[in-house]
């Protein structure tokens, strides 16, 4: 896949990178393959894809929270032009929480249950900026008031459980942003909420990234966060990404039969009523190897023999900055071998 | 949290009570009977009579049980067969028990939570198979068995340490709390504290085996647990140090399930003291519970089954309490 | 928090590895020169002598205590004891003793005859609670006699006691084979008035409500004239502690200070020993006589005076009724082995029901040697129960179980099927007693020299244990036991001894000493064949 | 479609199921079967596996197996226990000889089998009881009506009470009270068991009874007592077998403490592992070997069950799985 050059040095640059699950006894399993995509300052991008199709494994390896045993990684991510892969374990660490943060899917378990909020921001605030005791409290409530928890005084002492799902996930969003991060990895942050507070979640994430010129990278199975959202979007499937476009391309124009399925799947309110819902047959673990054609041929409507001559190549949609991955694209009659 | 305490005191009140009707019952049905162990082989059939007689064993066993909780109100459980006061003998002797307890406790802790951890740390490595194999065979080890070969390793054949008892026959000390090493430090005898000290290695050793391979495989499982718990990586995502990380959000949260152990292993540790302390001739509970068992001595040992019961529900209510302050997600009102 | 916690057993851990290192020196401040230290299985019942009937509680109250008749050191003869010289009538009622002069309590009075006069009233004006074996086991069995009520054995020997100066005069209503034994049991020991008069009897409600206080407890109350003064007991620890009395009446005691430390089993006095933490103990189990004499250690080999038996009850089982079957059974077991190989050294087989150092012994009982060949065609194809007791130790038997598998084994070897009835010894005596056992192990100890107290003890009458019914048996025995004069009455015993032999109401295993150890710093006491060792004799070389 | 170079329909299936990798061959199986295959996997199940199955082997076949009668006092001129006389092993005698004269090795092996008895009557025993009593109260608290949460709570304030009285202190009481034999020695070992038992089976009923699929079914229309008996139980004996593997440990270890304490079996012609190794003791100084065989019998046996009950018990952990 080609990848685009911005003018300016992107935040995030993630190029061809694989990552692969060894285990004693069993076949290695390879979760990401070959992936590629950049982020610039102030832009947001989304990873779209069902569970299990590789997007968090990405993030984590963004973040070298990957762990170092049974893991293989190849490629190259970098950050701000600084490599991250192979980085000293100290620099990553001084690089995490300052300048990559990340916020997680469910923030009840990733919040520490008997450590208070407000230790678990300050405690942030202190190991990268230096604040320590009343400022570093003084600067947490301020977080905490920025991202829209009332009376943040008293929530600085409360516990993870006390708080509600809402106010959980902001109080991880401010704990994210405490230090200023370049790049905000943001893990369907709103899956676990509901969606009123979703809707207010996504705002504030847009609103940060608006002030701050952040970077964000949203993964998400949800194209309705995407649509309100991302700059770009990029569609992986089975470790791969199948399909990659502008938001307004992608959804006016979409080319992989995966992300059609992945639209026609969404309800829509201005929907005809009657229409049945269209999700997409069968499941993540109906699989070709990537090696062999495409991995999504088992569900495909469109699935011809040729999907299965060897990987699929790249297709690049002239003018559009619109790649996609399909073999026998809708739209295009059967290719004629 | 008064009101918690004070409601779960008032919990313990029918389980004792339960517990003194289900001993009682027991204590009552035992073969044989607390009088041939006081008289000699030649005794007559009349000498056995006039026994039970003055023991109040022909009474109807409700008399006999209404008899037993009317004192059991007044701390009073009755005489041992030797003719003294079972409170008095349990009060000389469970400090003894205690301290015994305590320091097997301390080194199952001391040793068992680091251990658990590295090993957990090490998954697979050296460190966690010989852990992990290490507290298998603790805990497949009979505990009389060990206290055995420690004794004949370390006291007799090698003589570094004392065989048995608290203290050096003859030793004079002062008396304040019953715990010869604190006393020893308190009074400033410090050659008797550190008699004591020696005299408690080898019991305590041996009884804390199975709670040093408790507390390690627990602290292992709760710390791989917790490392896989998703606030850990949220831990590492903000480059926290290694050191927070592993401290103030691995251990912390799984040390819970430790803490619980621990007062679950207190039950464990009373009943291992009494096979413990009956091979080192320690003189705590353990040992005056043996012996009561061997001379079927009914009041010493309703006594002592009375009290180990009440310290472990005691101590159990003191972890639950302990727990509401280590984990702000139970709160009393539960 | 948890970093400190963590420090604190960094350092915790350091000072575990260095006691490890730093503790060689264990032990050497038990050889402390003056301090002997005795193991005993548990500690006195009582200080009082009146209310005990165990041997460990006599050990003790016998260095404190002294009493008015005693034994030769180390041997079975009857000496002096309180008394230098005594005399009995005739008709054996009157007994006259002449106290020793300048005999001083521990509490400083001084003995004379109104002295010990004093203790004989105390136990004649005993109130109700003490009038049975129970809580005064000695005193109802050897006198009986109650002021006020009567004793629940029916005995009845005593008239009074009057006293003149330091001449003593005790008056019996009947002879007894008791006397003058009596006089020198531990538990007639004589207590100084001034202890008596702080003893408050009326003050004791029965067993039930515990023992007095004073009974366990060292306030100065209790006083005798022995080598030895009690000190101290403390009950946490399990030690009681003598120290020597240095205005005693004999030669001084050879250490200052006993300390008597109670230990669990045998197996932790033998590991406490080899671990010098004390200078010996008594009971030792016959296996471990030889390992401790390889070590180092004294084992003074005792005299015997005691008799272990296997006892036929001809009355549960038919089978043993049967005379011949009796001596099939004597036949069939190897009587030698057992002493060979389970019991301690100097244990003999016994050839009747006392050892052969008691007046009363009979060299002319018929005898029964091992010969399988001959009890095989009697015994063949038969089915005995045998009772045996578990966990329990005794000085004549070490471990039953061992000579009851021994036992069994001889049996099943002449083509006996053995039912084995395994019983705790709390079961077992009473069933034993009431003749629920048909074979059955068990024995005696000696109180003092007197064949009746061996023979008495079973023959005397019929009893359920063996049932046996032979009158004439029961008449000599009767005889005997009112014959006041020691020879006579040896003559009587044994006669009846030889006809209990031809009966065979059991077979008689052996006579065998209790080990007793003593360290190799220590010059051990003369050792007693009735385990009445005076330890003002032990000394550190 | 039928152009040229399109493959047919057919071909295409075949083609698909061909290159398919779908992880179907896992969805599809049972708890059990998956816990299981993941059990043939664990060195720590295999190495408890094969000790089990050779104790199990030689505890059956033990009568086989002795080379001499076990009771029998063969040497008796060979060993004098007051003379510190012992015989160790040697050539006809491979583990040496007891106190009395009598081969050590034929005991033991027939010890296996009396030890194997008291370990799983004892388990039994602790597991149907407990299992009665943890059972009836479970489905009581799990039918929720008022009389059965009554039930629930006088059985489990039962429960509890012995649960306060160390498992150790409930044996020592039962064969106190019943008196020492071998069965004595299986149902003290198992009473200890009984509350632990309960307590896990009730637990594990009420997390079921409170689990989708149960609430499912009765919104359903199932009747509840019929949910009890055929969803709930079944899915609550994974911990209940784990349970029992590593009581049947327990219970080996539990019955050698209780010999030590006078408790145990006296029946001299039956020999127990744990009975020769309390009597042994007092043989330490002179005949080593007199105990050293059976302690380590004891520690692996009971090592090899435990072994056996954790790997089952990860086993069957769904949150290990991986």
């Amino acid at each position: 896949m080609t990848v685009r050059r911005e003018p300016a040095t992107p935040v995030l640059t993630v190029e061809d990178l694989s990552i692969t699950f060894t285990q004693r006894g069993a076949a290695p399993t390879r979760a990401v393959d070959r992936v590629s995509f950049e982020i610039g300052a102030g832009e947001v991008v989304g990873l779209v894809g069902e569970s299990g199709c590789g997007k968090s494994v990405t993030a984590l390896a963004v973040m070298g929270l990957l762990a170092d045993r049974n893991v293989e990684i190849g490629g190259r991510i970098a950050y701000a032009g600084t490599e991250l892969l192979g980085l000293p374990r100290k620099r990553m660490r001084d690089l995490r929480g300052a300048d990559l943060a990340m916020i997680f899917q469910d923030p009840l378990s990733a919040l520490n249950p008997v450590v208070p909020v407000g230790r678990q921001i300050t405690e942030m605030l202190s190991r990268h900026r230096g604040l320590r005791g009343r400022d570093a409290d003084a600067e947490a409530v301020q977080l905490l008031g920025r991202v829209g928890i009332p009376d943040p005084e008293r929530r600085l002492k409360e516990y993870p459980h006390q708080m509600s799902g809402g106010m959980r996930q902001r109080a991880m969003i401010a704990m994210a942003v405490s230090c200023g991060p370049r790049l905000l990895i943001a893990d369907e942050p709103t899956t676990a909420l509901d969606v009123t507070i979703q809707a207010q979640v996504l705002e504030l994430l847009k609103d940060l990234v608006e002030t701050e010129g952040t970077a964000l990278l949203m993964i998400t199975h949800d194209l309705g966060v995407v649509a309100g959202l991302c700059d770009r979007v990029n569609v992986l499937y089975a470790g791969r990404v199948v399909e990659a476009a502008p938001r307004h391309e992608l959804f006016g124009n979409p080319v992989h039969p995966y992300t059609t399925g992945l639209l026609r799947s969404i309800p829509r309110m201005d929907g005809d009523r009657g229409v049945p819902l269209n999700p997409i047959r069968g499941s993540v673990n109906d699989l070709v190897a990537w090696a062999d054609g495409c991995a999504f041929a088992p569900r495909c409507d469109r699935y011809e023999l040729e999907c299965l001559a060897g990987t699929p190549a790249v297709t690049e949609l002239p003018g559009v900055d619109h790649e996609h991955r399909c073999v026998n694209p809708p739209g295009t009659p059967a290719v004629v071998r | 949290m008064v009101r918690y305490v004070v409601t779960r005191l008032l919990q313990l009140i029918p389980t004792l009570f339960g517990l003194s009707v289900l001993l009682f019952i027991w204590v009552r049905a035992l073969p044989g009977g607390p009088d041939t162990a006081l008289l000699p082989e030649n005794a007559t059939a009349a000498d056995r009579e006039r026994l039970r007689q003055d023991l109040g064993l022909n009474d109807p066993i409700w008399v006999q049980y209404a008899a037993f909780l009317a004192r059991l109100a007044q701390l009073d459980f009755g005489h041992t067969l030797r003719g003294r006061a079972v409170s008095t003998e349990l009060a000389e002797r469970f400090p003894a028990t205690i301290e015994l307890a305590f320091v097997a406790m301390l080194i199952a802790v001391v040793v068992g939570i680091p251990l658990g951890y590295l090993a957990a740390r090490n998954r697979g490595r050296f460190l966690d198979v010989s852990a992990v194999g290490g507290s298998l065979i603790g805990i497949c080890t009979p505990v009389f068995f060990l206290a055995f070969i420690l004794k004949e390793i370390f006291a007799v054949r090698l003589g570094w340490l004392p065989s048995s008892s608290r203290l050096t026959p003859g030793t004079s000390y002062t008396d304040i709390t019953g715990l010869r090493v604190v006393d020893g430090i308190i009074t400033g005898e410090f050659h008797v504290a550190w008699d004591a000290v020696v005299h408690l290695i080898l019991p305590a050793l041996a009884l804390a085996s199975i709670p040093l391979a408790v507390v390690t495989r627990m602290t292992r499982a709760s710390v791989m647990e917790t490392l896989g718990e998703d606030f850990v990586r949220t831990a590492e995502s903000k480059g926290l140090t290694a050191r927070v990380i592993q401290f103030r959000h691995v251990l912390r949260n799984a040390m819970l399930p430790v803490v619980t152990a621990i007062g679950l292993l207190t039950g464990a540790l009373l009943a291992g003291a009494v096979l413990t302390e009956s091979v080192f001739a320690f003189g705590g509970i353990g040992s005056f519970l043996f012996q009561a068992t061997q001379s079927r001595d009914y009041a010493a040992i309703m006594g002592t089954v009375l009290l180990i019961a009440t310290v472990f529900v005691v101590v159990n209510l003191v972890v639950d309490l302990l727990y509401t302050v280590l984990d702000p997600r139970v709160t009393v009102d539960r | 928090m948890q970093l400190r916690r963590f420090r604190t057993t960094t350092a915790l851990a350091a000072t575990a590895a260095l006691l490890l290192t730093a503790c060689g020196g264990v032990g050497d401040d038990g050889g402390d020169d003056q301090t002997f230290i005795f193991g005993v299985p548990n500690l006195p019942r009582s200080l009082d002598p009146i209310f005990a009937n165990d041997g460990e509680t006599f050990r003790v109250t016998r260095q404190v205590f002294d009493t008015l008749l005693d034994h030769e050191s180390g041997g079975n003869e009857m000496v002096g004891g309180l008394a230098e010289t005594w005399d009995v009538s005739d008709d054996g009622l009157t007994w006259t003793f002449n106290l020793r002069d300048g005999v001083e309590f521990h509490d400083g009075e001084t003995l004379d005859a109104a002295a010990v006069c004093a203790n004989f009233d105390r136990w004649m004006n005993l109130p109700e609670p003490f009038h049975n074996t129970t809580v005064a086991y000695y005193y109802n069995n050897l006198f009986g006699s109650f002021t006020d009520g009567e004793s629940s054995t029916g005995n009845d020997f005593l008239v009074g006691c009057s006293a003149d100066g330091l001449t003593v005069t005790i008056q019996l209503k009947e002879t007894s084979a008791n006397f003058p034994g009596a006089f020198s049991m531990a538990t007639t020991a004589i207590l100084s008035p001034g202890s008596l008069e702080q003893i408050d009897d009326g003050a004791f409600t029965g067993i039930d409500d515990g023992l007095p206080d004073y009974t366990q407890d060292v306030t100065g109350i209790l006083a005798g004239t022995g080598p030895f003064q009690l000190d101290s007991w403390n009950h946490a620890q399990d030690e009681l502690t003598l120290t020597r009395f240095d205005d005693y009446w004999g030669d001084p005691a050879g250490v200052s200070r006993i300390v008597f430390k109670a230990y669990d089993d045998e197996t932790a006095l033998k590991q406490a020993l080899e671990a010098s933490e004390i200078h010996g103990y008594d009971l030792v189990a016959p296996a471990h006589v030889a390992e401790l004499e390889a070590a180092g250690f004294q084992v003074p080999t005792r005299g015997v005076f005691n008799i272990l038996y296997l006892a036929f009850q001809q009355e549960t089982d038919e089978q043993l009724a049967d005379l011949e079957v009796r001596q099939a059974l004597a036949a069939a077991v190897d009587r030698q082995n057992i002493v060979d190989s389970l019991l301690p050294e100097g244990g003999v087989v016994a050839t009747q029901f006392m050892p052969d150092t008691v007046a009363g012994h009979s060299d002319n009982v018929t005898t029964y040697s091992y010969d399988p060949d001959a009890a095989r065609p009697v015994l063949e194809g038969r089915t005995m129960e045998f009772c045996w007791p578990t966990n329990v130790s005794r000085p004549y038997m070490p471990s039953p179980r061992d000579i009851f598998e021994s036992i069994k084994a001889d049996l099943e070897a002449v083509g006996v099927t053995v039912q084995e009835k395994p019983m705790e010894w709390a079961n077992y005596i009473p069933a034993a007693a009431s003749g629920e056992c048909p074979l059955y192990i068990l024995g005696w100890t000696g109180d003092f020299n007197e064949g009746y107290n061996f023979l008495g003890t079973w023959f005397a009458n019929h009893t359920d244990e063996f049932g046996m019914n032979r009158d004439d048996i029961f008449a000599v025995m009767q005889r005997a036991a009112r014959e006041g004069d020691p020879d006579a009455r040896a003559a009587l015993l044994a006669e009846a001894s030889e006809m209990i032999m031809d009966e065979l109401p059991g077979l008689p295993i052996s006579s065998s000493p209790p080990s007793i150890v003593f360290s190799a710093e220590v010059n051990p006491p003369n050792v007693s064949p009735l385990t009445q060792e005076k330890f003002d004799e032990v000394s550190f070389r | 479609m039928n152009l040229p170079g399109t493959a047919t329909k057919a071909a295409k299936i075949d083609r698909l199921a061909e290159l398919s990798v779908s992880s179907s061959d896992v969805r599809g199986r049972s708890l059990w079967l998956e816990a299981f295959s993941r059990l043939r996997r664990s060195p720590m199940a295999i190495v408890g596996a094969v000790i089990v199955s050779a104790f199990v082997i030689v505890a059956v076949a033990a009568p086989l197996l002795a080379p001499h009668d076990p009771t029998a006092q063969l040497w008796r001129g060979d060993v004098f226990p007051n003379r510190s006389i012992f015989v160790g092993p040697r050539a006809e005698n491979p583990l040496g000889l007891d106190h009395a004269g009598r081969d050590l090795l034929s005991r033991m092996l027939v010890g296996a089998r009396q030890s194997l008895m008291v370990g799983v009557v004892a388990t039994l025993i602790g597991l149907s009881v407990g299992a009665l009593i943890g059972g009836v109260s479970g489905a009581a608290a799990g039918m929720g009506r008022r009389l059965g949460r009554a039930v629930d709570s006088v059985l489990m304030r039962f429960v509890d009470m012995l649960l306060s009285i160390p498992a150790l202190l409930i044996a020592i009481s039962v064969a106190a009270l019943l008196g020492p034999s071998l069965t004595t020695l299986m149902i003290a070992v198992g009473a200890a068991q009984v509350p632990i038992f309960a307590r896990l089976l009730r637990g594990s009923m009420l997390a079921q009874s409170r689990s989708d699929f149960v609430t499912a079914s009765i919104a359903l229309g199932v009747r509840r007592p019929k949910v009890v008996v055929s969803h709930v139980l079944p899915n609550s004996l994974g911990p209940v077998l784990v349970q029992g593997t590593l009581t049947l440990a327990t219970a080996i270890i539990e019955a050698a403490a209780l010999s030590y304490l006078g408790l145990g079996s006296p029946d001299i012609s039956r020999p127990e592992w744990g009975g020769m190794l309390a009597d042994a003791q007092r043989f330490l100084g002179s005949a080593p070997h007199m105990a050293l065989f059976p302690a380590v019998a004891i520690i692996i046996t009971a090592l090899g069950f435990t072994l056996l009950g954790e790997a089952m018990r990860e086993a069957l952990d769904p949150k290990l799985k991986k």
